[in-house]
């Protein structure tokens, strides 16, 4: 057993490192990754170890990264993709929804796409316009892509040897905001399944369901009820696309209550696609409507308006006695 | 009896453009590690290659406006181009009538999915009519381990790479979106979405520079794709890489309802010096000219030159697509002035002229038509609906429980009607 | 008073037109929607009327398309745009989602962006690829588009004069296998709001809510249902941002269920964020769950495939009985 | 008292660029119905300038790699270039101090820019440093009706455009995501979405010309911009439309960590010939050259030529922006090099060796530095806080029940803590 303390961003890196080791065709490439290692220094050093053909810096040009991307996956590599941020993803959408999503699909399943496009997203560092949304449910409504986003470092390395093993096309959401918070990483471990989710905190009175992000505010928001002598159960849904259903349905059985969390806006966001589902499987076990907490419809404000529009645990814990309330 | 394209009929020999790799029979690429022998293979291409693509480069570099590069005049006369002649120097009477009979048989089977699409069997249908030169010519010019990115229209290039022509009418059919393995004849599936598949090609020739392949790849694409943002950074990679891509431009001068007018001010072959590659023009209804253009920029591009653009000067006789009524924006005039350069007709004048084949040829080759028409007509007509589970099939590579879970559901909502146990079926439209 | 029979296809050409008269402003672009008139025919004969300068033929190219678009609205023009099928509206995203969208709140409400953006959209017609899709909910997710469809060829005249008005960019998906479907319009009517929901089936046992093409099928459904004695209300939500919650919420206190369906697929459709709604706003009302009809997690199928693919009457009956059966 | 651009400052006159629209005073254009007017002043505006803009255009046309328009030698020797002399022979020493004045202010207030988001004031800053020249050489060019599409670094043209510089902050303090009316001074919003600004000026250029206003269109981008599918299409939309626009390219070398050969392997201006318009390369950290070859390109444009490019290759002094650390990826030497070639001090060492600026009006600029700096530093640090309800503010012109819904349920929550009812507000983070 290897066990290590990094930062979840470190712990992307060295995901990507073991995995530019163990598989030649392992290719990463986007805008900045070489020789700066990415804007966040996720991919810092690969390039000095791989050489330049192996980790690429490409023109900045987003549905170029990808279409080619889509090319080389064809001619056999599995290329790791970075977009910069969450805001420049949809340059490249046509080329990710029209083709990669579907080209598997489109040549009767002769053709494989083993891509993974990471995009560091969400808010809370205080950026500009474009560098701090949560584009999820715009991608996981799309057929033919697998959406993830890992909640912490651990999950940060596992899941990424995942995504690169998987045939199929897989969005990596990196919460951008926990990128330098740092937990044990076993590299030795047996990981669970890349969809399957998680109950990180265990619980009687509700359930909250988050992913990224949201997980940590969603842990804190139970620690600050159990205070006051409320049992919150926490899952870590960690993928978009497929959701584990069963994981939370199980949990929201016992529980009979559901707070959806996530940063991205509620309107059309994962927490409806969460909300209609369970309570269609969980109709006469839910005591209250599954409650959703997340941005607002409006675009991601100005940076001095973030701690506003983001759920924290104020807003978290509002929806909770709400729904205790019912 | 079945009816193949010319080069998958037999091996292929004393083709220049294929020497390097002689006649090893085709295999498909894809994952395979065969990265060693194709280096070898395309080192050795690229030097015996490497003065003609030079000249051939430079003289597109320095191409006029009206420098459209043409070997057979309309009337079939062979034209002197000096920088392109060595390029089918090689040619045989029977290398030639093979180039015809490939051409007739592409404009056979289109002309049946034309009629199939009246018919009903097929739901639409894009006729090449009028671009089988710029197919033909181009298709031939490629090796086995080249590979093809094709829009939609690629029939003549498809039949090159010796697909079964009937597997393309699959998705025009609506029983797949894509009905043959890519890999099998290094020929990508059909793209609709204008211009996606120029930055596949690019990606792939990325791939096959970083195998050290000597091979190359050509991406299709019309005049209409030329305004698509992708097709400009298709361009910047293939250029900033150096990737081994020929975009392979037939201007057939119309997208759909527009002229070119409405995509460029200037000729199209131009834009790629923007981006710091070679463009040429080459008469696209001229079979020689465009395979000897082509087997250059293949050169060009297998010798380590990066892309090469081929801007294949043409016309679209037919409809965009049988859905299409051309009549809403284009004059008679203007197609009859085009059918009297026909492509087929011209190297038919050019065959006969040098007296390359004789009524026995044209009349064995009638007679493959019949078989070929015929073979397109039972086979479609045979092809089954698929099953209405394979809505869930390959959707995923490696599954998805949401996939499961609505295969499921559905299944039982199907086993629903079986049973006759739901009233509600009586009611079903 | 001025009722004319008109398809749906010729009721917005009706509208377009009349907006080109009366408002020097409002131009028209597109591939193929001059001369040509669309491969619709929905702009027939509108650029030899009003000249290349309001009728525009453009380069193939979607985010040119809506980029220029967007600068002529930014000059004071109101472009309506044409994207020539469902599929191809991507290579546009960008442009509408980073720069339509939130243009008006970037400039703080200084600058306005009056563009209608047409697509014709849904199976049904027998088409190749991309030329079939329902992507409607990939836009209303996204805050600053508002989103309609019209379900027949009144609400198209009067929805398309409303959308044009308005100062805020509209998507307005038409349905394209209603095209040919003919109704009376009244061009001198006094419409209801653009954003507003219509019941145009009233019932007492549940409510079928749906929009665009899958109107008409409800429709059909309500009646099929009623000859076995069920009472099905439909409501007609013409907008999918914003919805009109209100007018379904009061149908649904009425009749305690409800079924939503559209074309898209179900995962993180739009019958998602309506289910998660209308549950919270009448969880003591609802006597089952929300229950969401509508395209499978997979690429749109072949067109042999499309009517299995598509919601019938027997899929929105079987979920009705199902809803029904709580 | 407030520094304002040298533009702003007083009525202009003398300066030809500007001739056909003499002294009259800026108006903000938008939707205002004076087409006439300027059509008028646009057909005697281009007539005039037609002679020297073919000219230009026609050296542009045949510019070789090396052919860099310059006009001052990093001494500040005056370089004489018989094409674009005519562009700068009205000059006065006035003019010229004006140009400088321009320079150093414009540098000072980056320099305040940068200070401050060190002192925790702004998040983020983008530092135009070295980049003086291009931005105030091509801004002093433009005319009262022109319109500028910058990206998020010019801070020099939104300064000649009369834009008080404070208003730029705003978006990096994080209190807006542009804080002026880009109708009032004809000055867009930033874009940071790369490339997605030059089809909207491409638009906005079609509706100058649908106007037959004669006015023309900028559209800034850098070298990594250029690779971007919009920027193509920007391209391809202005040639087919004959849209009044220059595309303003600033080759600073530098996308970031990505150098040019990342983008091209040929240089930018020559991207623009494919397109069928002229590219020209200029000298960007050369003032004078910047403002004649920008004078050159606008006269073409608002003359009804249509589009053009000019590449003004200069270089980012500082990091991309305060988040980034160019030692990871850049040599001290190369930034040495060009620190030799700096925009202001070339033109300081002009106006000495000609005599045209003295003691006293170096110090009196000083002294506006100065006030400028304290204006910057003042009212950044003044500038509050949005309310929080602004998030609900101006997503709609015409308003959403969705938005109201929202607005209204936030409204409450917040409402709940100052009744100090929610226990839960304690805990909050
Ligand atoms: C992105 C996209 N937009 C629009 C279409 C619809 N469409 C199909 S073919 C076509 C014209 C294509 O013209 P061109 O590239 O010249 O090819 P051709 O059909 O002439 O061979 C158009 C607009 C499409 N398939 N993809
Ligand atoms: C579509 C998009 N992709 C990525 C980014 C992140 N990004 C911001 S600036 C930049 C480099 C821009 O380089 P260039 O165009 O040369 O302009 P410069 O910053 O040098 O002035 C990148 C990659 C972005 N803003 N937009
Ligand atoms: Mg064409
Ligand atoms: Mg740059």
């Amino acid at each position: 057993m290897s066990v290590q303390k990094l930062s979840l961003a470190k712990a992307v890196n060295e995901s990507l490192r073991k995995a530019l080791e163990t598989d030649p065709k392992v290719v990463v490439m986007g805008e900045d990754v070489g020789k700066l290692g990415g804007v966040f220094r996720v991919t810092d050093g690969l390039q000095k170890d791989f050489g330049e053909e192996r980790v690429i810096d490409t023109p900045l040009a987003e549905s170029g990264i990808v279409g080619t991307a889509i090319g080389l996956a064809l001619r056999g590599y599995r290329p790791v993709v970075e977009i910069q941020f969450d805001g420049f993803v949809f340059p490249a959408y046509d080329q990710i929804v029209t083709q990669l999503a579907k080209m598997h699909a489109r040549s009767l399943g002769t053709v494989k796409m083993p891509v993974v496009i990471r995009i560091p997203y969400g808010g809370g560092i205080g950026a500009v316009e474009h560098h701090s949304e949560s584009p999820e449910a715009l991608f996981a409504h799309v057929a033919g892509l697998k959406i993830v986003s890992p909640s912490n470092a651990s999950d940060a390395y596992w899941m990424m040897q995942q995504a690169i093993q998987t045939d199929d096309p897989v969005i990596f959401f990196e919460p951008k905001r926990r990128y330098w918070d740092r937990a044990d990483v076993d590299t030795e471990a047996i990981p669970g399944p890349l969809h399957g989710a998680k109950v990180v905190r265990e619980g009687t009175d509700l359930t909250l369901a988050a992913y990224g992000p949201m997980v940590k505010v969603c842990v804190e928001a139970a620690a600050a009820a159990a205070e006051e002598g409320k049992s919150l159960e926490v899952v870590d849904l960690r993928s978009m696309s497929p959701i584990d259903f069963d994981t939370l349905q199980a949990s929201v059985e016992r529980t009979r209550r559901l707070v959806v969390v996530h940063e991205a806006p509620v309107f059309y966001g994962s927490g409806a696609e969460i909300a209609a589902r369970i309570t269609e499987r969980c109709f006469y076990h839910l005591e209250a409507p599954v409650l959703r907490v997340g941005g607002f419809h409006s675009p991601y404000p100005p940076a001095r308006l973030e701690d506003e529009y983001l759920p924290g645990l104020d807003r978290v814990l509002d929806s909770v006695d709400r729904s205790l309330a019912y | 009896m079945t009816v193949e394209s010319t080069t998958a009929r037999k091996p292929r020999s004393g083709e220049p453009a294929q020497t390097a790799k002689g006649g090893q029979p085709r295999k498909s690429t894809g994952t395979r590690a065969s990265g060693q022998r194709k280096a070898a293979a395309g080192a050795k291409g690229a030097k015996a290659a490497k003065g003609r693509a030079a000249k051939a480069g430079a003289a597109a570099g320095e191409h006029r406006e009206d420098d459209l590069v043409q070997l057979l005049s309309p009337d079939g006369e062979r034209i002197a181009r000096p920088d392109y002649d060595d390029y089918v120097a090689d040619l045989t009477p029977d290398t030639l009538r093979g180039l015809y009979r490939d051409m007739v048989l592409t404009r056979r089977f289109d002309g049946e999915a034309t009629s199939l699409q009246r018919q009903g069997e097929l739901g639409l249908w894009a006729s090449l009519l009028g671009q089988e030169a710029a197919q033909i010519g181009s298709g031939r010019a490629l090796g086995d381990d080249d590979y093809v990115f094709p829009t939609y229209r690629e029939h003549g290039v498809a039949w090159c790479r010796g697909i079964d022509p009937v597997n393309l009418l699959g998705m025009f059919r609506g029983v797949n979106n894509g009905g043959w393995d890519p890999n099998s004849n290094n020929f990508h599936l059909y793209t609709i979405v204008i211009g996606s598949q120029t930055l596949h090609a690019t990606g792939y020739a990325m791939g096959v520079a970083k195998d050290g392949a000597g091979s190359a790849v050509v991406a299709y694409f019309g005049d209409g794709a030329t305004s698509q943002g992708d097709v400009a950074e298709a361009f910047t990679f293939s250029a900033v890489y150096n990737a081994p891509v020929v975009f392979f431009c037939q201007n057939n001068q119309w997208a759909i309802s527009e002229p070119t007018e409405r995509q460029t001010r200037v000729p199209l072959y131009q834009r790629a010096r923007g981006y710091g590659f070679p463009g040429v023009r080459v008469d696209g209804n001229d079979v020689l000219a465009c395979l000897a253009v082509t087997r250059a920029a293949l050169e060009h591009a297998r010798g380590g030159e990066g892309p090469m653009m081929v801007e294949a000067f043409t016309y679209r006789m037919g409809a965009h697509t049988t859905s299409d009524d051309p009549t809403k924006y284009r004059s008679d005039d203007e197609r009859e002035a085009w059918a009297a350069k026909d492509p087929i007709l011209r190297l038919r004048r050019y065959l006969e002229r040098e007296g390359h084949a004789d009524d026995a040829f044209f009349a064995a080759l009638e007679q493959e038509s019949e078989t070929l028409g015929q073979h397109v007509r039972d086979t479609v007509r045979a092809m089954p609906d698929p099953d209405p589970m394979a809505i869930f099939d390959n959707v995923y590579a490696d599954g998805s429980s949401q996939v499961d879970e609505e295969r499921k559901a559905f299944a039982a909502y199907q086993a629903s009607f079986d049973d006759g146990a739901d009233a509600q079926a009586q009611g079903g439209e």
